[in-house]
């Protein structure tokens, strides 16, 4: 039974307003980013969002509107390219909910969704405004009887996890080369996954050994073919930041300015598309 | 008067990070983090061959950043790796006390070595919303030793008393464009200053009370330490903040 | 800096009466064998034993009346031998405490360990007198306001893993082939840990992409080079379980049967013997 | 009366737990489980061909069994696997909900569905220690359905009251050489017999009373069945607790 969809229609099909996400990556290196537009594109919006460290994927949904709450340690384009403007201003005009999380707070949270647990104890954490100024962590006594108190997060349970990977197979096999960041933990944690891979082979099978399958096809709900589908982040031995294109879509001011970005992608987001124009060699 | 001379800044800043690392310890960088990231590849060249490198894409011991263009958490750091350790794991080692060395960053920091990467104003009645402190909040109470690293050192970031307290805990030295605050008996003291500058440069361009009025002045990076940096960071990313 | 040492030397450093222990593999298949031999042979007592499923590692231990507890999912030989009767007996006759959890709460214990905080939070362990029976289960509220109690599992901390794999260098990177079974729970959550190795070579650097180093050198305390140290249990690839050899322990009544069994591998698991005995390849 | 006819005890128990399997289901079997990894097997290759085998050595859809030798959690079944999904993710799997049937085994079951692989007498007066529940007290109550098989069918595995509960929760069916038990409404009913055995049968060999006087027979293993089990299994592992 092949997975395989058009991100159109996966898109449509598994994300809903108000749905939390997880996307694959960190920073600027393999944000799942087609995926993203495409969700952009649909106007989808109340978006929960839920990253250790976002840039891009954040700051463009902030951009458009749709997005209700971000769960994060660290929000920001690396030194470069500073403050991420669109959610910065979100949360300062409390359009957006900002929760800040230590990066591994948020970790925790997935491993609480990973265990299907209201909460995760986090050692470590005990001295910060964080846990003054926020509901989502708790100091409780121990009930096993130890002397030192324990913080717990509160668990954040995704619907959709987003990956964008190297290779997949129609069965929802996926192969991450190079880093794999936190995708690891999303996969699991994430009600529904959505693969978006640079190449689908028709079968991985007999592969296993020699190359290592690193999402197992039957966690998967759908793949989608968009070579490209970081840029303008950089894929590990594909392809770098499109320096270029990230530096037009933060002048953008407005939001059809943005719109006109993304309008930039269609074809290569879209294999409807990819084919109308032809030049696609699939 | 720094410009004149035959380092940089983030050469100076580099150096002095680099020298705060010891043989056999296990130490992180994050992201945004270009100048830790190469004073710990400086330090294995040098001082410290085996130290351990541990960062946020999960490569132990990248053995190059010539390839790296931009940032301090690419995949070009598991390339060429000796295994891999992902960030997930390296929060579990800090936690559980085996993680010599943090580097985190920051936006203000005072006396009391309280760290704030969160905001700027009060959470009803916010100005800026910082990036937030990122790995900061567990890794600077739970790391051995936490290294922390401002390029800007002005009034407004070492402040008498932080808006928000991020974290604080086993913050170890604070490196500066200027000097090196020690975190000492809860309160941050000067621990030694850059050459070039002056305790009363730094003093002024300090939000809060110096006591100390004698410090040792660093060694200007050597021509050994220049040429190394040169050599293992040809792209200069560790000036990429004062960009 | 070289981690090689002598089987003798690491059991001797690292393990002591007392200690908390983590063994690699499951039931028959790659458990280290010669260095549980060599915790016999050195009769250090009183061992605390953690493991999901455990089989001749634990029995042997326990008929060598060297076990305190034992916290595991399950203690059997695999259908066909039967039950680990020293472990057995040693319960009924309550010299051995043998806490029974799920194999999933001893993973989870493991968890608590890994992220050093005293408990984890365990969905599903509602309904079982192991909670009644058993101080390392606690029901609580959930402190989110959750409706559904919440049941706690105890963390169990390992002083020690130790594990045998295929390959290791003298840096401590180990290579497992095969199935991993709980070997990643278990490295991580243990304060040291030793590595048995079929083979030790100078450096698997500059092997990265080619190989996948299963357990970072710096995370481990010692590796030592123990051809068929796994015997008679299993190795992917290399060895079946003798079963020649397991029914000789088997028929085993005393003490000074067990010992004369663990004679019968002095030579392979001590590289002082094998060098005596002139015999071993290196 | 059984050893008469062209197939097993094996062979029946095999095949009614092969027929429980539905196509596209994702099932788990552990360590001692050599019937359930056989009707697995059997199930993928007549009549569920995508359905998901877990196991505790972490391979997903192993290939072969055939050089299987002797054990249910070998590596062999990683070597000839599309992919891994080692034990503690099947565990976590289950504990969100989203394993569809867990194979575990017991020794005691009383007419209330509680399972006992604990102990036989009380925690104060211990008769026998058993191997432990392994899985069970959590996979038992979060797998969507649980199938427990028993070789031995007599009044001591199948008794009025456990004497420990190890657990109880979403248990299916359980399969031994006379019958299958349904779990229902809170309680064991007869759910089907084997070729070869009578209602009375059964209930001479259990414990706790059966209500049911006409249950369907389940078919003999088809041709079909056979052929293919003996080509899957041919060292007749599913006989191996029979030995």
């Amino acid at each position: 039974m092949s997975k395989r969809m058009e991100l159109e229609e996966a898109i449509k099909q598994f994300i809903r307003p108000g749905s939390r996400l997880c996307f694959s990556g960190n920073a600027l290196h393999r944000a799942p980013m087609a995926a993203v537009r495409e969700i952009a594109r649909q106007e989808i919006s109340k978006l929960k969002i839920v990253k250790t460290a976002g840039a891009l994927d954040i700051d463009l949904l902030c951009a458009m509107g749709l997005v209700d709450t971000v769960d994060a340690g660290f929000v920001s384009y690396e030194s470069v390219y500073g403050l991420c403007m669109h959610y910065r201003k979100g949360v300062e005009e409390k359009r957006i909910t900002g929760n800040e999380h230590a990066c591994y707070t948020v970790l925790c949270a997935l491993r609480g969704a990973i265990m299907n647990v209201p909460f995760m104890p986090v050692h470590g954490l005990l001295y910060s405004d964080l846990l003054v100024e926020n509901d989502y962590f708790k100091v409780v006594d121990d009930p096993f009887g130890g002397q030192e108190p324990v913080t717990l997060v509160k668990t954040l349970k995704p619907d959709v996890a987003i990956i964008h990977v190297h290779q997949a197979d129609e069965q929802g096999n996926a192969i991450i080369n190079g880093a794999k960041y936190d995708d690891e933990i999303i996969w699991r944690a994430a009600d529904h996954v959505i693969i978006t891979a640079e190449k689908i082979i028709p079968s991985l099978k007999g592969t296993y050994g020699k190359k290592t399958i690193d999402i197992p096809g039957f966690m998967t709900d759908a793949v989608i073919e968009v070579p490209g589908g970081a840029k303008p982040c950089s894929y590990e031995g594909l392809y770098e930041v499109d320096h270029r294109m990230l530096k037009k879509f933060l002048s953008g001011r407005e939001k059809k300015d943005h719109q006109i970005w993304l309008d930039n992608y269609d074809q290569t987001d879209r294999k409807g598309l990819r084919q109308q124009a032809g030049g696609f060699r699939r | 008067m720094r410009d004149k001379m035959a380092y940089t800044t983030a050469d100076m800043m580099t150096c002095a990070m680099s020298r705060l690392l010891q043989d056999g310890e296990v130490a992180f960088h994050g992201v945004s983090s270009h100048m830790p990231m190469v004073s710990m590849m400086l330090a294995k060249a040098l001082h410290a061959p085996s130290m351990v490198h541990l960062n946020i894409p999960g490569g132990v011991n990248p053995s190059t950043l010539r390839n790296t263009s931009y940032s301090s958490a690419g995949t070009e750091l598991v390339r060429h790796s000796e295994s891999t350790f992902s960030l997930l794991d390296v929060f579990d080692l800090s936690i559980r006390g085996k993680l010599d060395v943090a580097f985190l960053g920051g936006v203000q920091f005072d006396q009391h070595g309280h760290v704030n990467a969160s905001i700027i104003g009060t959470p009803d009645n916010l100005k800026v919303r910082l990036p937030g402190g990122a790995g900061s909040a567990v890794l600077i109470p739970t790391a051995k030793k936490a290294i922390v690293w401002r390029t800007k050192h002005d009034v407004r970031t070492f402040v008498e008393h932080v808006d928000f307290i991020t974290t604080k805990g086993n913050l170890w030295k604070i490196v500066t464009p200027l000097c090196v605050f020690d975190y000492f008996k809860g309160r941050l003291v000067l621990d030694s200053i850059h050459p070039g500058t002056t305790v009363e440069e730094v003093k002024a361009q300090t939000g809060f009370k110096i006591h100390e009025t004698e410090v040792p002045v660093n060694a200007a990076p050597t021509q050994q330490e220049l040429n190394t940096l040169r050599k293992i960071d040809p792209n200069n990313l560790r000036a990429i903040e004062f960009k």
